[in-house]
């Protein structure tokens, strides 16, 4: 029985596919199957092998693979897949707000599945994505919440939940029916335990202990003299960003926030900080995205800094800001301390308001008397698509359909009327809304949001024993595949 | 009755100090015989104290001992620590000042007596307890096998001074050595613990060393008398002769002092100055300053201790001089 | 000595009870006396007799329980906390332990002065020029005022203490054991200097001592005490010489005398004292008293007043003649 | 002796009362809202408000006391807004592991530091006292942290001997889980026969084992030797000595029983400074004891789960000291008889 | 054994401060060497401007985590900064929260302690209850909890651990207070008219502050450790803010690969409390004779 231990710094808050929306996804993507595959610029089959749209993008019918099993053994059809996508529309939590607009799931036969929306969408896109759209077997839905959270799965995924602590250790096990097959050397057990520690996630590489794990970019260079560990890299979506509070003084001024940045000094992060592992931004959308924009994110320039903070009528007594984030991304924190130093060269104090764990960062950042002035932002897409960086984090916030995470409390009605265009056509041609994206895009970059400073390149630690990491990653899914991968 | 149980010559004791050192006792002679019952006075500091720590062998860590103990034959100076062991309890046995403190509050009065007595009777556990009662009989202790199983704590001032007598006389001594053991007490209870010594010397023949800085207390209970000042035995004798004819010219003042009931003067003899401290002992005459009949030898030359009439023995240079000084008291 | 006239203070029924955990400690009960001016009023018992507890009432230190005071034939009025101003500050207290009465952070310039600048407000030269004169008073130099306590002896800070006590010009001193933590070529020098003291100013003592010697010495009259109650009072000559009361016959033989007549007499007296908390029922002293009947365990002795200043409590007093022999058993 | 042990039942309670209202203020003027962090994701402003009212936020502060109040002592501390679960159930799981730390370490430490300043007295100002002495300055000098964190340098990264951290393999907890009797994994284990076990739970108790030991040995070498001193000083003493009995008897006998007083207190003490120790040690240990529970309930905004676990510290602390008060009774005779 | 200290002549053990300094010096060797590290540790967090090589803050990413070499002697951390310009800026923080804390400790608490001990009765019942509630945690979980509901940082930090260890000196005043108020010289006082106030001020405090100035200076290295600890869990002083514990908490991430950037405010929080501890326990020794007499 070949087993891995990977530990994790991050709790999972749940094991439910519908709810979740944050880094569960690493092991919900082992457990659960969407209907297509993004890859590549490609949409594949996976649980679906043919589909159609058809009423310029408002009607889709997909025919469902056969043989697939959920891992209660019941059998995976068109009724499971509707119960699934309805069960994450009427919850309407994590990435639910997805479907808003899908009416019903028709289900002609066993086979075929037939999704009706109100309006035009890119299915193909939005189902390929990373949360919201994995098929949930009708008895985990039966069961509900808890049950899930108890250590229960029913996906289609290779691997089942075997045991969930929240704060402790996370368990899946090999799913002997998986429609795809076992061969030999795969890996039968997977063990995540909870390892806030990032010195002893590196010691439980360096002894053995673990097989892969996060480590922060500074422990690369120790960890690589070791032959027994090696590090992969593949490409990813993720990018890295500080979002400026735009209605709490002082960065509710434009200038000001132009001023700060250029004290931010890019190619110390790029080469120092990430050690080239990441790339410059260009844009709050990542270059290896379609759609992104190419812009200018900023020069480093203090002297230029001052000039404009002198200029932007904020006066100097009030050059003080506040900058939060959450103490879980060693490189986010070094970035903000070394923002810290530069600006505190010129005049600026930036007080640091570190938050021990990202839910209670988020608790803070969202609300905005607690909020500060800069907030940490990594990202990585919902499913294949611009607009998820776009809405997500920049759309106006409005009742309860609120963009949850736009810290930068950014609300422009010209951007979120461009952006809704843009999303629009995503389901009529990729072309088109790639045109829309990038004017929306202009708008907000003129309006300063964020210091973009980073596209991060998806960096694996692991132990040389284990191999196969090169096809485990696809930039699309945060998971790691562990299917892929041999022992 | 004559051989001297106790003999100490030349005794000196010194304690090393930071800026001077401290001369506690200086050359300190006393014989103690057989039967004697021997009141030590002299004011607070003057060194009583360590004179009867020094006889069993007792000087805090950091003093140093110089001259001759000879307790029953054997000289206790410079003795390793075992065999001192043996000595203490064993041949002298010592009664201190402050009852209520010289127990140890987790042991019963029987535990610590029985203790004590097997250590020096070899006694097995049964017998130990049969002595201890009886010797707590012997100071006329109420209920002793009451106050046998009771806790320090459960008895009063001069019950625990009795039976800090019971435990020195359980243990067979040749000599008892009470540093001031009344002085803590009430006169009531007192004039008790008196009167038991006294009876017991009358009866057993013990020989007593009785510390106290009451000439009282002396002159009721004891047969002889050395007086101690600065460190220094200054006169020795006979309780009567003494008393009646101090030789010192401190001992005649000192006698003078002390108000007495029913003598009604409306005067008292006052000494003025005070006691040299250890640490400030002056050349020559430690009394000299406050001395009225002080000569030039006085400030010069330190009198040692020199028999002056049989049994009578003073530390002072003009004490023929000043016979005529003698009847004094009222 | 004494001047003729109402009497400075008059105390009635003086009462002090402590309430414990473990019952109620009747530290002073009952008691009655009076100090003319000019007198010493003795005080003798043994230890726990409530000698210290009736002087603090007095001084305001603690609360009496009940009692009224009249102060030069004045109305009696209860004795409340507010003693001091009753007696019009005319009351200073000399304490036992001269070591502890002390603040040992002060100098005796600052000592002295203390109650000159509280209660008169004095200041500068006049306050400098009247500490001198106090300390002068009590035989000390103006070399002294720079020192700290620690660097006098005994006597010489006992001798602070009672200019401290002078400061305020008071009627009455209440000597608390003044002499007994001192040595006694000391104790005499203190005795001598508030005799002096006395005549030069007229004062009146209240002496606490269970020092017989020093109270026939000082006193002109003596309360003796057992257990918080008076047991007998008088002139100290006849007290001493012809005790009406069994305690003070036993007091005064306990002492332990270099007197060369009484040498050798020794008189015992057999128990302990009982504590104030279960107070023997009858008369306290019973349970020690050779002289006891039946009716002492019982009742409690009234004060009976023999003439000239004597009174005592007992229901079986003394008989002039001096019969020692039979009543105690003697060494 | 019996009206003692009410009076300090009734004290107790007052305590516990006023430890309870001082959590109470703490937990109210927590600066972030709760009601958020408990909803966490995204709430609105009709679900803030609901959670609000659920939490009894809305009431006056006053009943919210009465009503803070009452749950506490019936019980009911909440539910953890970290793992959702009861605080109460989440302190039970808890707090056998800190049982197993703190009295583990406190029976080193007091295994090894009374003897040692008994000796270190009796021995005034040898070689043996001198050093005991300068390693009980030292000790007390030593931040935790940097003591764990060196321990964790030496044993795991450069000797590669014990784990870093955590209380029990993983692999093992998985697959040869330890059946729960006592809580405590040495017991259990060794009951269950689960070898294996046994050495892992030893393996990874070594280390914060050896930190607390080393901390807080120093203060108990240091108090025994002061109260062994002065019971040396005491007039008891000096008899004993005066009536030549063997010092073995003075110093073990007759000393000792004296110093047993002060050492109940030190160990009334050393427990209250274990369990504040324990917050730091089990935090850099990962133990997953109260002490972690608390520091990570913080760092959480699980206010919860910290009050629930500063209580229950406060409790054990609270317990430990009553138990130690009556133990003077036993002890020393002159109580006994009040 | 040393039944004479109680008849002692005053003027013989009162006077330590008279002695010749070589006496002095051999007599109290640890107080001394404590007294110099101290010295050592304070004129460094004076002068630290001016002695140090490099700002504390300056980052030079191009030389991040050097070991320990002839330019860094302490290496430097994660962001190139000096460890050693930074351990001796820290002595600012770390001497300022343990003075800051120590006296504010005693502040709150000594009053308390003063007029509950001189008092006595329910003003001492009402407030020693009090005390005792906060006593009733176990040390460093008061802090903690406090800062944690008020926020980290440093003030927050230091006000939450003056205010647990009030009620020690309000104890230990109150000890000492109650021993002198039996004094005769308080009676005396009092029988003179001297108001409390005066009596409290004057008479009962210069004679009562040995064992709060004992416990103080013990208490300022104990405030240096738990500040560093409550920084160290995250509670404490925040960056840009240099202080020990913090530097030691921010260099766990590389402590096993990257030993010094710990080390260094490792051995600094060590030496100064370790000078204070020496320091308070000479003091005990010479304000306090009796204690010191065979020890
Ligand atoms: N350990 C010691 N170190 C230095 N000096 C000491 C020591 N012990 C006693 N002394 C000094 O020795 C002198 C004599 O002390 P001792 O106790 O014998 O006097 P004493 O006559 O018994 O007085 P008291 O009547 O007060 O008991 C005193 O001045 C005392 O200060
Ligand atoms: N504050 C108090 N609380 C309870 N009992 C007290 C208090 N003060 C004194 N007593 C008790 O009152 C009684 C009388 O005490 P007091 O001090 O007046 O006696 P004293 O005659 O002065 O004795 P001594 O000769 O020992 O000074 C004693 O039994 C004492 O224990
Ligand atoms: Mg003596
Ligand atoms: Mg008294």
């Amino acid at each position: 029985e070949t087993t891995i231990t990977w530990p994790t710094q991050l709790f999972y808050k749940s094991m439910n596919p519908a709810v979740v929306f944050d880094a569960e996804t690493y092991v919900i993507g082992n457990l659960y199957e969407t209907l297509f595959l993004y890859d590549n610029g490609e949409i594949k089959p996976r649980l679906a092998v043919k589909w159609e749209k058809s009423e310029g993008g408002k009607v889709w019918t997909v025919k469902l693979r056969q043989g697939v099993k959920f891992h209660d053994g019941s059998v995976l059809d068109s009724a499971a897949v509707k119960k699934s996508f309805e069960y994450t529309r009427d919850l309407g939590k994590g990435a639910g707000y997805l479907y808003g607009d899908l009416e019903t799931v028709d289900t002609p036969d066993a086979e075929t599945a037939v999704f009706k929306f109100k309006k035009p969408i890119a299915f193909d896109l939005v189902a390929s994505g990373q949360y919201g759209s994995y098929v949930i077997g009708p008895a985990a839905i039966d069961n509900g919440d808890d049950w899930m959270n108890a250590g229960n799965s029913v996906g289609t995924g290779p691997y089942r939940l075997s045991k969930f602590e929240t704060t402790k250790i996370t368990v899946i096990e090999k799913f002997d029916d998986y429609w795809g097959g076992w061969t030999e050397g795969q890996v039968d057990r997977v063990i995540q335990p909870v390892v806030l520690e990032a010195s002893t996630r590196v010691q439980m590489l360096k002894s053995g202990e673990a097989d892969v794990a996060d480590v922060p970019i500074s422990q690369l260079k120790a960890l690589a003299v070791s032959p027994d560990i090696s590090v992969s890299v593949s490409k990813g979506w993720r990018n890295s960003q500080y979002h400026f509070n735009t209605q709490k003084y002082p960065t509710d001024n434009k200038a000001f926030r132009e001023a700060l940045t250029y004290l931010w000094d890019h190619d110390t992060v790029q080469k120092e900080i990430f050690q080239g592992y990441s790339t410059r931004s260009v844009g709050p959308v990542p270059a290896s995205m379609w759609g992104h924009g190419s812009y200018q994110t900023g020069t480093f320039d203090p002297q230029k800094a001052l000039e404009l903070l002198k200029a932007s009528g904020i006066p100097e007594k009030d050059w003080k800001i506040e900058a939060m984030y959450s103490n879980s991304n060693q490189e986010q924190i070094d970035a903000i301390e070394l923002f810290q130093a530069n600006a505190a060269a010129i005049g600026l104090t930036v007080e640091l308001l570190p938050q021990q764990s990202s839910k209670t960062y988020l608790a803070k950042a969202r609300s905005l008397a607690t909020s500060a002035n800069m907030h940490s932002m990594l990202w990585y897409p919902a499913y294949p698509t611009p607009s998820d960086w776009l809405y997500s984090q920049y759309k106006s916030r409005e009742g309860k359909k609120g963009a949850g995470f736009n810290l930068a409390y950014y609300a422009n009605p010209e951007f979120d009327m461009a952006l809704a265009e843009a999303v629009d056509a995503e389901g009529i041609s990729i072309e088109q809304a790639t045109k829309a994206y990038k004017a929306a895009q202009d708008i907000l970059m003129s309006d300063t949001p964020a210091i973009f400073f980073a596209d991060n390149t998806r960096i694996t630690v692991h132990s040389t024993k284990v191999t196969g990491f090169e096809n485990s990653s696809n930039p699309a899914y945060e998971t790691l595949f562990i299917y892929n991968l041999r022992k | 009755m004559s051989s001297p149980i106790l003999k100490i010559s030349k005794l000196n004791v010194m304690f090393p100090g930071l800026m001077r050192d401290a001369h506690v006792l200086r050359d300190v002679h006393l014989t103690v015989k057989q039967g004697d019952v021997v009141g030590l006075v002299g004011e607070s500091g003057s060194g009583k104290s360590m004179t009867a720590s020094a006889c069993l062998g007792l000087i805090p860590n950091r003093g140093r001992a110089t001259g001759s103990i000879v307790l029953d034959g054997q000289e206790i100076i410079g003795r390793p620590e075992a065999e001192l062991a043996n000595i203490r309890g064993g041949i002298a046995a010592m009664v201190f000042q402050n009852p209520m403190r010289s127990l140890n509050p987790f042991y019963s009065i029987g535990q610590q007596m029985v203790e004590i007595i097997r250590r020096h009777r070899k006694l097995g556990a049964r017998d130990a307890r049969v002595a201890a009662i009886d010797e707590l009989q012997t100071v006329q202790m109420p209920d002793p096998e009451i106050a046998f199983s009771k806790y320090p704590h459960q008895m009063s001032g001069g019950q625990i001074q009795r039976v800090m007598i019971a435990i020195a006389l359980a243990c067979r001594p040749r000599l008892l050595i009470a540093d001031e053991p009344t002085t803590a007490l009430d006169v009531t209870v007192q004039a008790q613990i008196i009167s038991l010594v006294r009876g017991l010397a009358d009866r057993t023949g013990l020989t007593v060393l009785f510390i106290t800085h009451d000439l009282g207390v002396v002159s009721t209970l004891c047969n002889r008398v050395a007086v101690m000042y600065a460190g220094r035995i200054v006169e020795t004798g006979d309780v009567g002769s003494v008393i009646n004819s101090p030789a010192h010219p401190y001992t005649q003042r000192l006698l003078k002092t002390v108000p007495i009931v029913g003598a009604s003067s409306s005067n008292l003899e006052t000494i003025p100055g005070q006691v040299p401290g250890p640490t400030a002992i002056p050349l020559g005459c430690a009394f000299r300053s406050r001395c009225n009949r002080a000569t030039e030898i006085c400030s010069t030359v330190d009198p040692q201790l020199k028999s002056v009439a049989n049994d009578l023995m003073v530390a002072c240079h003009n004490h023929g001089s000043a016979k005529s000084m003698g009847k004094q008291i009222a | 000595m004494t001047v003729p006239g109402p009497p400075l203070l008059k105390v009635c029924n003086l009462t002090k009870h402590y309430p414990t955990r473990r019952g109620l400690v009747r530290a002073v009960d009952g008691l009655s006396f009076e100090i003319r001016r000019g007198e010493t009023l003795a005080i003798v018992g043994e230890s726990g007799c409530g000698k210290s507890t009736m002087a603090m009432t007095l001084l305001g230190l603690t609360n009496a329980t009940s009692g009224s005071l009249s102060i030069e034939g004045s109305v009696p009025q209860p004795i409340s906390s507010a003693v001091r101003t009753q007696m019009h500050g005319n009351i200073a207290a000399v304490f036992q332990n001269p070591q502890s009465s002390l603040n040992p952070k002060m100098r005796v310039e600052a000592l002295v002065a203390e109650p000159l600048k509280t209660a008169l407000g004095l200041r500068s030269i006049e306050l400098r020029n009247r500490t001198i004169e106090l300390l002068a008073d009590v035989g000390m130099g103006e070399q002294h005022l720079r020192a700290f306590p620690h660097k006098l002896s005994g006597g010489q800070l006992q001798r602070v203490a009672i200019a401290r006590a002078l400061a305020l010009k008071p009627q009455l001193l209440v000597l608390d054991e003044p002499t007994s933590a001192l040595d006694v070529s000391i104790q005499a020098q203190t005795l001598m200097l508030l005799k002096r003291l006395q005549s030069d100013f007229g004062l009146s003592y209240l002496f606490i001592s269970h020092d017989l010697g020093a109270v026939d010495f000082i006193a002109d009259r003596v309360i003796v005490m057992y257990l918080g109650k008076q047991v007998e009072s008088g002139n100290v000559a006849d007290v001493f010489s012809k005790p009406k009361h069994p305690y003070t016959q036993a007091l005064i033989d306990a002492i332990p005398t270099i007197n060369p007549e009484k040498r050798g007499h020794f008189a015992l007296l057999t128990g302990e004292i009982p504590s104030p908390l279960n107070r023997p029922v009858g008369c306290s002293f019973s349970p020690r008293c050779r002289h006891r009947t039946d009716v002492c365990c019982s009742t409690e002795p009234g004060v009976t007043i023999s003439g000239d200043d004597r009174s005592f409590a007992c229901f079986n007093p003394i008989q002039d003649t001096f019969v020692k022999s039979s009543n105690h058993e003697t060494i | 002796m019996l009206k003692y042990v009410a009076l300090r039942l009734v004290l107790l309670i007052f305590i516990v009362f006023g430890v309870a209202s001082i959590t109470f203020v703490l937990s109210r003027v927590l600066p972030s809202s709760p009601a958020e962090l408990m909803l966490g994701g995204r709430p609105t402003v009709e679900q803030v408000a609901a959670a609000r009212q659920e939490l009894g936020l809305d009431l006056p502060l006053v009943s919210q006391y009465f009503a803070y109040i009452r749950e506490i002592f019936s019980g009911d501390f909440g539910d953890s807004l970290r793992t959702g679960e009861p605080v109460l159930a989440e302190i039970g799981k808890r707090i056998g592991a800190t049982f197993e730390l703190t009295t583990l370490s406190i029976i080193f430490v007091l295994l090894i530091g009374i003897p040692l300043g008994v000796l270190s007295a009796v021995r005034q100002n040898t070689a043996l006292d001198n050093s005991t002495r300068a390693i009980a300055v030292v000790g007390v000098a030593i931040p935790s942290f940097i003591l764990a964190m060196v321990l964790q340098l030496v044993f795991n990264g450069m000797l590669g001997w014990l784990p870093l951290q955590g209380r029990l393999d993983r692999l093992i907890s998985l697959d040869n889980p330890i059946e729960t009797v006592t809580g405590l994994f040495l017991v259990d284990s060794l009951l269950t026969g689960n070898w294996s076990a046994f050495q892992s739970a030893l393996a990874h108790i070594t280390l914060p084992v050896l930190t607390l030991t080393i901390l807080l040995l120093a203060m108990v070498v240091r108090i025994t030797r002061n109260s062994m001193v002065e019971v040396l000083k005491d007039d008891y003493i000096r008899t004993a000595f005066a009536y030549g009995l063997p010092k073995k008897s003075i110093y073990y006998r007759h000393a000792l029983k004296a110093t047993l007083i002060p050492m109940l207190t030190i160990v009334g003490l050393t427990y209250g400074n274990l369990l504040g120790g324990a917050v730091v040690v089990e935090y850099i240990f990962d133990w997953p004891g109260l002490g972690g529970l608390l520091v990570f309930s913080i760092i959480e905004n699980d206010y919860p789960a910290s009050i629930g676990a500063t209580l229950f510290l406060a409790a054990i602390y609270l317990l430990i000291n009553l138990i130690v008060d009556l133990l003077y009774f036993v002890v020393d005779p002159r109580l006994r008889s009040v | 054994m040393s039944e004479t200290m109680e008849h002692d002549q005053p003027s013989e053990s009162r006077a330590p401060f008279r002695l010749r300094a070589g006496a002095f010096i051999t007599d109290n060797r640890l107080f001394v060497v404590g007294c110099l590290i101290f010295s050592v540790v304070l004129i460094a967090a004076i002068f630290a401007p001016f002695i140090t090589p490099y700002s504390p803050s300056k980052i030079v990413m191009s030389e991040r985590l050097l070991a320990p070499n002839w330019e860094h002697w302490a290496g430097t951390d994660r962001f190139g900064r000096d460890i050693m310009s930074r351990v001796v800026f820290g002595a600012r923080t770390s001497l300022a929260v343990g003075l800051s804390v120590m006296l504010l400790a005693i502040v709150i608490g000594g009053p308390i302690g003063l007029i509950s001990g001189y008092f006595g009765g329910w003003v001492d019942t009402i407030l020693m209850r009090i005390s005792d509630v906060f006593l009733a945690f176990p040390p460093l979980l008061l802090p903690i909890a406090i800062t944690a509901a008020l926020g980290p940082g440093l003030w927050n930090a230091m006000f939450a651990l003056a205010v647990s260890w009030f009620p020690w000196y309000a104890r230990i005043m109150r000890g000492a207070v109650m021993r002198i108020r039996k004094e005769l010289f308080i009676d005396a006082a009092k029988t003179m008219g001297v108001s409390h106030m005066v009596i409290m001020v004057r008479h009962v405090l210069p004679n009562s502050m040995t064992p709060t100035i004992v416990q103080g200076s013990m208490d300022f290295g104990y405030a240096i450790l738990a500040a560093a600890s409550l920084s160290f869990i995250g509670l404490g002083v925040r960056p840009p803010g240099i202080e020990w514990g913090l530097m030691a908490a921010t260099s766990r991430v590389q402590f096993l690969s990257h030993y010094w950037t710990a080390l260094a405010p490792g051995i600094a929080i060590f030496t100064t409390v370790l000078a204070v501890n020496l320091i308070g326990d000479g003091l005990r020794d010479i304000l306090d004779p009796k204690h010191g007499e065979d020890s």
